[in-house]
């Protein structure tokens, strides 16, 4: 490497940790109030005494550990739907022509754009309806079919080079054959990125579970996160500090864990 | 069992066709070799009877059962692709085993047919290898292997030894052709390599510019070239194609007079004393170990002689060229079709059967 | 295969999520909207056919089309910086960086953390005096400013979070979409002398435009759809500063329980939506090299 | 035995859903045939959606904890019952057993519909530190507007560049201003609407007047600070010594005693033309779909709720004022009082409160008022203006219901 | 100008070393080729060359500057790529054009180098395709272009020829080895055509496993093979490797009690009636148009001699094979290396200089 390059390559590394230090800096924040008494929430002093206290606030506010178990089920319910779903049609908007493909298309970007908000209302009739009201099933149901998930799938699948399809059908590979033994494992990376967005999205997703449970064996965290926030006392930084990272602890170690397949070595090296 | 007709074929690509009304047969446990220029449309062919495109016009049928709109899957082919279509996620071994999996075959045999094939291919010890890890000639050797443990009684090859060494690609060679006699498949290989196509082919399809030139064994190919780009495509160096005029001057008693080309293969031509023959200077000498390739000048047409070795010759030496009487081939002027003049007859030789 | 078989495995594949799209958004969509031609059934009061007299009212209405003009200077704003910052940042964790791993979490936090948690920690950076950012400016001599609280910096504060949720949340699937670009362009590409940025303009660009589309799309309808920050921080205030489209939606449908007029502006945005995507996608697929 | 759902929100700190359980558990100890179901519905906002959308779909609960505001929203929505349907003749007398400052939210049209709960008022807080420094009298709280300016305008500091260190007073003014505006309001001596929430009067003089006055605080004395000022971190502001004067809820005592770090004072909010104060916070609510039995069931655990002795642990427990005379009166509530007179403050005031603003179609007509005071104070409008702005928007929302 | 020196260059992957440890001297203008067995490390030397991989030790200078260290874009080179390596998304012309945008060569110049190469390689009507919608030798040829343009100083080269047919490969051999002439180019080029090897390089380095069996000019490999390996290597059908005890029937007066064994080339052999020399029985024929190719049975030894094309043998005739003297070559028992016996030195003829 050259000097210039070498220097080029330090501008960039600091840059991208001074972006990082930025992004990361709410969460470093959340983390100094958790662990910190509350006058000391808004006052940065190295000696500050440290504390659990906020901890224990906010794990005895709720039943958190019955609902990370609910959060849990909930998100793994819903990301094998999306995957199971989103995949199969994926995979046929990206490799089949058939008619009307194009409409139906546009059909399902149209979830992307009406928001499950507006939705409410009518859903939880249908749940009620289906008898399923306050049921985990109720929460993960609306969310199976993710336009996302389609989507994004969709993209990916079509830059899966024609060839490893046409070698597997020539093996004897059925459709899905095909679609389980080529096209999933070439998208491995953004499997692992859909499935990060998606379960991250849905950990923290609140209004919808609000609405459709009633009880603590159904109920997800951000039920239990809600106590903390909007008080007509104003805002407890401290505690909710403290719940948050509880709360989002499980998914940044799943991040930390999961990050590393994004890199995928095997398509690295050119296969004509 | 497995006989391939191919019927009319056409295949076009956005208003040029790349296969253009082609019609052969293979016949069951026969090995076809579709030879031709880049281009020419035999990977396209290949794959139009693999099912991998759809015939803009034609028909194709295996085992006497039309499947020109049956599935890949359903005709029952293994296939090596020209690009090898590794996966990149699955070691060599799975790669190999890809088509048996699939197929559920028990994982005894699979073990069995997998443990065969790579040595066959000198795969064993990368057998745990992503195919990223691996140099060119061996990905093309897991292609192979693909295709080789499959089983299949129709097996397309696409160009299968290009990457390999002379040493590797003889024993391939002889290796292929015993499994597919072994196996009875019929087979279907396209290569540029004239050797390949000499050695290992029942059948020769010639194609040039989505049409057959000309089929037949490679004998016939080889001895009675149907056209001057038949002529020249088979052998190296290419058979010397002179003007009538010039030609004539080879052999006592060829008429000059009806226009046209006289072809003459390299290895034919006898170089000996001024006088003899054709008067003709030599312009290059190209040692190639086994023979020497001389480079000639007669009367502004190029000729590329054949002759041993070590033949003791000098640039500018003027050397008398000649040739037997059966060696000359004529090719008429306009359409480059062969013309058999004064009852020149082809007889191919009879074709010694390989070990 | 014939095109037959093809249809029927095509709808096979759909089928599941066409019924759940159907069962979830559509049918619910579709009576929602209908429900923008009557007026809002109250218990005491059953719904009434009343045409397009709601349209008629949104035209009327100044608070629609402040958030309107909100909207468009958010969406002109978050859009692309999200987007080149995701790319830029997927480019930076994809290098041979020091530290690559903490790097891509820090830039994914964003989306690990819950909003309404990270929204109030926000309000604190922005609180006058105290806040972060006050205390970080202070030391450069900058006097106190009352972010959220003054209309003309309200809307950018609530922008510069949108941006920050929204940039690690699209670096993901840029980052994924760079794994599968060969390694050897890159090779052929250095040989030929091609700097980087050469190369990242003319190769990897080009090969990322089917999750730029995907991104695009999506940052186009976040635009639009992401509020949540707005109900913790600043409640579309002050004055409607920061009251966007959907904002205005929420209020009017979840406060006011004016289900209809909620209805008549869903069609609006969504329609509004429908174009814009429909504008990318129809540009941009045609340009996209899908391999 | 009965099952009776409850929604209840949560608005202050504190292991509420614990209160909750232990309330409905000593409950059914008492009323073995009575199951009480508490379901937590988030915040007052997420639990009136909760409740419209469980309503809409059919299925909404028998009772629920919701704002006092949303009475009109309720009755418009044919949702809820008046209690003059539920009660027995001789229950009459607990009906009137309640301060009348909360019961005014609670009836409309001569009938009771829902019953005082959880529920506060504004008071203002203060540092005496800073009074002391400023050379105030730390005892002593502003008893008039022109008291408080005079005040505020020794406790404001300045550094040596100009930039305020301490504010003198803070009135929040994010997401309900229209709450803290109303406190200004009834000490101007102007009702904001009508008894049957039908008419608002938003544009009426003294409305202007309070509003300038407002305005006033920061523009003309400099004493406030600028633009909007948040409600969530109004008490942190108090707390880091931000400001000298806070306007909030009583339900911050707690908070305050807790976290001040210094010796702060409680007390009533000053007087301009009268003294006064809007009360806040969430009523008691049965609902329509509930069967007879429901109802009674619902009925009784309101009646247990709202008894003294529950009444006045509950205010211990939260904060909140405790809603009846006799609740104040119990042993325990005395005792509290001897120990925090602070809390007695908010009882005090009640004798002067006023009810919060609430009218049909609440939310839009009180959106009305709340964009136009923002507007006055962010300076985009002048408070004459932003008011009449407000008042048309609000006939208009109002017109059909007139 | 653009020597290129390699110093004990060695890449190890993960624990086994594909290049170890190999020195060689390529000189400026200088054509070099890197001959051996499929996954030797040829490509990888030429990625190390190229800068594509980071030595596990060892140096590289080009024209006298040692750029172990330096990227690729800092050491001049132009480079086909096994894989060719093209950009899916750019048509024929903008792949081709690639490296000379980004050099910001003048529009018109580009045009016209474009032009020339699309020309050279026939792909003047392929311009606008993508990779995509060509055949596999019309992508060969594109990455052989976008090296043609390029007028680097150095030029590598990985099997470049490899998918083309005879005719166009002799077509592309001739064009580029003028052309790397005509600019003086330095060229590194991998193939496993031992006739490219033959006829293009000034110099051959004989790779096996990682390392250097021989390098010399080709016709010192040709002629004076260092190891058993190398004679088998080049020529085919490959060197015959005899027994001594059997081989040194052959020739009058050859000792057979030195062990080892004794090769010597088909085409070497002379096939003549039972008596002279080596008795043996004819197992097989093979026709390959000019030659034929008979597979001989020598007291259990195999041999191939190669005779004219039409040679009249019958299988199963007994035959005596003989040769010359000097055509004998002696290797060792257990190294494999030469043995120069009985003063049968080496020298290899003077090479004619081709056109
Ligand atoms: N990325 C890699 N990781 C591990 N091993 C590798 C890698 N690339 C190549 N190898 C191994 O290194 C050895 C040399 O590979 P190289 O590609 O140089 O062979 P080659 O001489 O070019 O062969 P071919 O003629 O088949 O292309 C091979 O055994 C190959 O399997
Ligand atoms: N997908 C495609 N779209 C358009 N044209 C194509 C496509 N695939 C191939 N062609 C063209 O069709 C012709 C025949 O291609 P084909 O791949 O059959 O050639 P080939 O005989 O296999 O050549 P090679 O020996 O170079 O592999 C070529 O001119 C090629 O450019
Ligand atoms: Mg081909
Ligand atoms: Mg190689």
């Amino acid at each position: 490497m050259s000097i210039a390059d070498r220097s080029a390559g330090a501008i960039e590394t600091v840059g991208a940790w001074l972006l990082g230090l930025l992004w990361i800096l709410p969460l470093a924040y959340a983390a100094w109030t958790a662990f910190h008494p509350a006058a000391y929430a808004t006052r940065f002093d190295l000696l500050a005494p440290l504390t659990l206290a906020n901890f224990v606030a906010a794990w005895e506010a709720a039943p958190f550990g019955r609902y990370l178990l609910n959060t849990t089920a909930i998100v793994t319910m819903i990301l094998a739907g999306q995957f199971l779903v989103c995949t199969l049609a994926a995979y046929a908007f990206a490799r089949y022509t058939f008619p009307g493909k194009s409409v139906l298309f546009a059909l399902v970007l149209m979830q992307l754009m009406v928001m499950p908000d507006i939705l409410i209302v009518e859903n939880y009739r249908t749940m009620f309806g289906l008898g399923l009201v306050d049921t985990i099933g109720a929460v993960a149901l609306p969310y199976m079919a993710s336009a996302f998930g389609i989507f994004l799938l969709r993209q990916t699948f079509m830059t899966v080079p024609k060839e490893l399809e046409e070698a597997a059908i020539v093996e004897g590979c059925s459709t899905l054959g095909v679609l389980w033994r080529v096209y999933v494992p070439l998208a491995r990376p953004v499997f692992v990125a859909y499935g990060l967005v998606s379960v991250s999205h849905h950990w923290n997703n609140f209004l919808w579970p609000l609405i459709v449970t009633n009880s603590v064996e159904t109920r997800p965290l951000t039920v239990g996160l809600a106590v903390f926030s909007s008080t007509d006392q104003g805002i407890d930084w401290s505690i909710i500090s403290a719940a948050t990272l509880m709360t989002a602890a499980p998914l940044l170690v799943a991040f930390l864990i999961f990050q590393r397949a994004f890199v995928q070595s095997f398509l690295r090296a050119g296969i004509r | 069992m497995a006989e391939i007709v191919v019927d009319n074929l056409t295949k076009v690509w956005s208003g040029s066709p790349a296969v253009d009304g082609i019609s052969f047969t293979c016949a069951s446990g026969e090995f076809t070799v579709l030879l031709g220029p880049s281009g020419c449309g035999k990977s396209t062919t290949l794959r139009l009877i693999a099912g991998l495109e759809q015939p803009s016009a034609g028909a194709i049928a295996i085992g006497g059962r039309d499947v020109t709109r049956r599935s890949p899957a359903e005709r029952g082919i293994a296939m090596v692709f020209q690009s090898y279509a590794l996966f990149p996620h699955l070691s060599v071994a799975e790669n190999i085993l890809f088509g048996l999996k699939v197929r559920r075959v028990p994982r005894a045999e699979r073990d069995e047919r997998l443990k065969r094939a790579a040595q066959t291919l000198g795969l064993t010890q990368l057998l745990d290898r992503k195919p990223a890890a691996l140099s060119g000639g061996q990905r093309q050797r897991v292609a192979l292997g693909r295709a080789i443990v499959a089983d299949a009684a129709v097996c397309l090859m696409d160009e299968p030894l290009s990457n390999l060494d002379a040493q590797l690609r003889q024993e391939m060679r002889a290796e292929i052709r015993s499994l597919q006699r072994r196996l009875g498949m019929t087979m279907i290989y396209v290569t540029h390599d004239q050797v390949e196509a000499m050695t290992m082919s029942d059948r020769v399809v010639l194609m040039r510019e989505g049409r057959i030139e000309q089929q037949g064994t490679p004998a016939e190919l080889y001895d009675c070239p149907a056209s001057g780009f038949a002529a020249r495509f088979l052998g190296t160096p290419p058979m010397n194609l002179l003007p009538a005029a010039i030609g004539a001057g080879l052999l006592p008693g060829v008429p000059a007079a009806a226009g046209g080309s006289i072809g003459v293969r390299p290895e034919r031509l006898r170089v000996g004393a001024p006088g003899r023959g054709l008067a003709a200077s030599i312009e290059a000498i190209e040692y190639l170990g086994a023979d020497t390739l001389l480079t000639l000048d007669a009367a502004g047409a190029k000729l590329i002689a054949r002759t041993d070795g070590h033949a003791r010759h000098r640039i500018g030496e003027v050397v008398g060229v000649s040739c037997a009487a059966g060696d000359l081939h004529f090719f008429d002027a306009g359409s480059g079709r062969r013309v058999e003049a004064n009852g020149n007859g082809c007889n191919a030789p009879e074709r010694g059967e390989g070990a | 295969m014939s095109r037959l078989r093809a249809s029927i495995h095509a709808s096979l594949l759909l089928l599941p999520a066409v019924v759940l799209l159907a069962a979830f958004t559509h049918v619910p969509a579709v009576r929602t909207f209908i429900g923008a031609l009557y007026t809002t059934p109250r218990g005491n009061r059953p719904e009434v056919f009343i045409g397009l007299d709601n349209y008629r009212h949104l035209l009327d209405d100044p608070v629609f089309w402040q958030a309107m003009a909100n909207n468009v200077w958010y969406a002109a704003l978050t859009i692309p910086l999200s987007v080149i910052l995701a790319l830029v940042m997927a480019l930076a964790v994809d290098a041979r960086l020091p530290g690559r791993a903490a790097l891509r979490m820090a830039y994914f936090t964003p989306t690990v953390l819950p909003m309404i948690a990270v929204a109030n920690i926000w309000l604190f950076f922005y609180t006058p005096g105290y806040g972060l950012l006050d205390q970080v400016l202070g030391l450069f001599g900058v006097a106190q400013t009352n972010w959220l609280g003054s209309r003309d910096t309200a809307l950018n504060a609530v922008i510069a979070v949108a941006v920050w949720k929204e940039a690690g949340f699209f670096m993901i699937f840029y980052l994924a979409a760079l794994q599968t670009i060969p390694h050897d362009l890159r090779e052929a590409a250095a040989i030929e002398g091609a700097s980087r940025f050469t190369f990242f303009r003319r190769v990897t660009l080009p090969l990322l435009m089917p999750t730029t589309l995907f991104v695009l799309v999506n940052a186009v309808i976040g635009a639009f759809r992401l509020v949540d920050h707005i109900v913790v921080m600043t409640r579309g205030g002050p004055d409607n500063a920061t009251a966007l489209l959907l904002y205005y939606i929420y209020e009017i449908g979840f406060r006011f329980w004016d289900s209809a007029y909620a209805a008549t502006l869903t069609t609006v945005l969504l329609a509004i939506l429908a174009v814009l995507a429909a504008v990318q996608f129809l540009f941009l697929e045609r340009r996209i090299h899908y391999r | 035995e009965t099952t009776v759902n409850m929604y209840y929100p949560v608005a202050v700190g504190g292991p509420i859903t614990k209160i909750i359980d232990k309330m409905v558990a000593d409950f059914s100890a008492a009323n073995p045939d009575i199951k009480v179901n508490p379901i937590y519905s988030g915040s007052y906002q997420d639990t009136i959606t909760k409740v419209v959308t469980a309503l809409k779909g059919g299925n909404a609960p028998e009772f629920a904890v919701i704002l006092s505001t949303d009475m009109f929203t309720l009755i418009d929505e044919d949702a809820i019952v008046p209690f003059e349907e539920l009660v027995s003749d001789a229950d009459k007398a607990w009906l009137d057993g309640f301060y009348p400052g909360f019961m005014l939210n609670s009836r409309t049209g001569g009938k009771t519909w829902g019953i005082p709960f959880q529920r506060s008022t504004i008071v203002q807080y203060w540092n005496k530190d800073a009074f002391k420094e400023a050379g105030l009298d730390p005892e002593v709280a502003p008893k008039t507007w022109d008291e408080m300016v005079a005040a505020a305008e020794k406790l404001t500091k300045r550094d040596t560049s100009g930039n305020v260190t301490r504010w003198g007073v803070q009135i929040p003014s994010s997401g309900f201003p229209y709450w803290l505006f109303q406190a200004l309001t009834t000490q101007n001596d102007v009702i904001l609407a009508n008894e049957a929430g039908t008419k608002v009067t938003y544009d009426d003089p003294r409305v202007v007047e309070a509003l300038q006055f407002w305005v006033d605080l920061s523009k003309k004395y400099k004493v406030h600070p600028q633009g909007i000022v948040e409600w969530g971190t109004t008490p942190k502001d108090f707390f880091e010594g931000k400001v000298a004067m806070m306007w909030t809820t009583t339900g911050n005592l707690t908070n305050v005693r807790n976290n001040a770090p210094f010796p702060f004072g409680v007390a009533m909010l000053p007087a301009k033309v009268r003294g006064g104060s809007p009360t806040g916070g969430g009523n008691f609510y049965v609902f329509k779909n509930a069967s007879p039995e429901q109802r009674k069931a619902a009925l009784a655990f309101i009646k247990w709720a709202t008894a003294p002795e529950q009444a006045a642990a509950w205010s211990i427990a939260t904060g909140y004022v405790a809603v009846t005379p006799a609740a104040w009166e119990t042993e325990a509530m005395k005792k509290y009082v001897a120990e925090f007179p602070a809390a007695a403050v908010a009882r005090d005031q009640l004798d002067v409160a006023v009810a919060e603003l609430s009218t049909h179609d609440n939310q839009r007509v009180t959106k009305a008022l709340n964009d136009g005071l923002q507007a006055a104070l962010t300076g985009a409008k002048e408070p004459g203006q932003a008011m009449k702005d407000a008042q048309a928007e609000a006939d208009r929302v109002l017109r059909p219901f007139q």
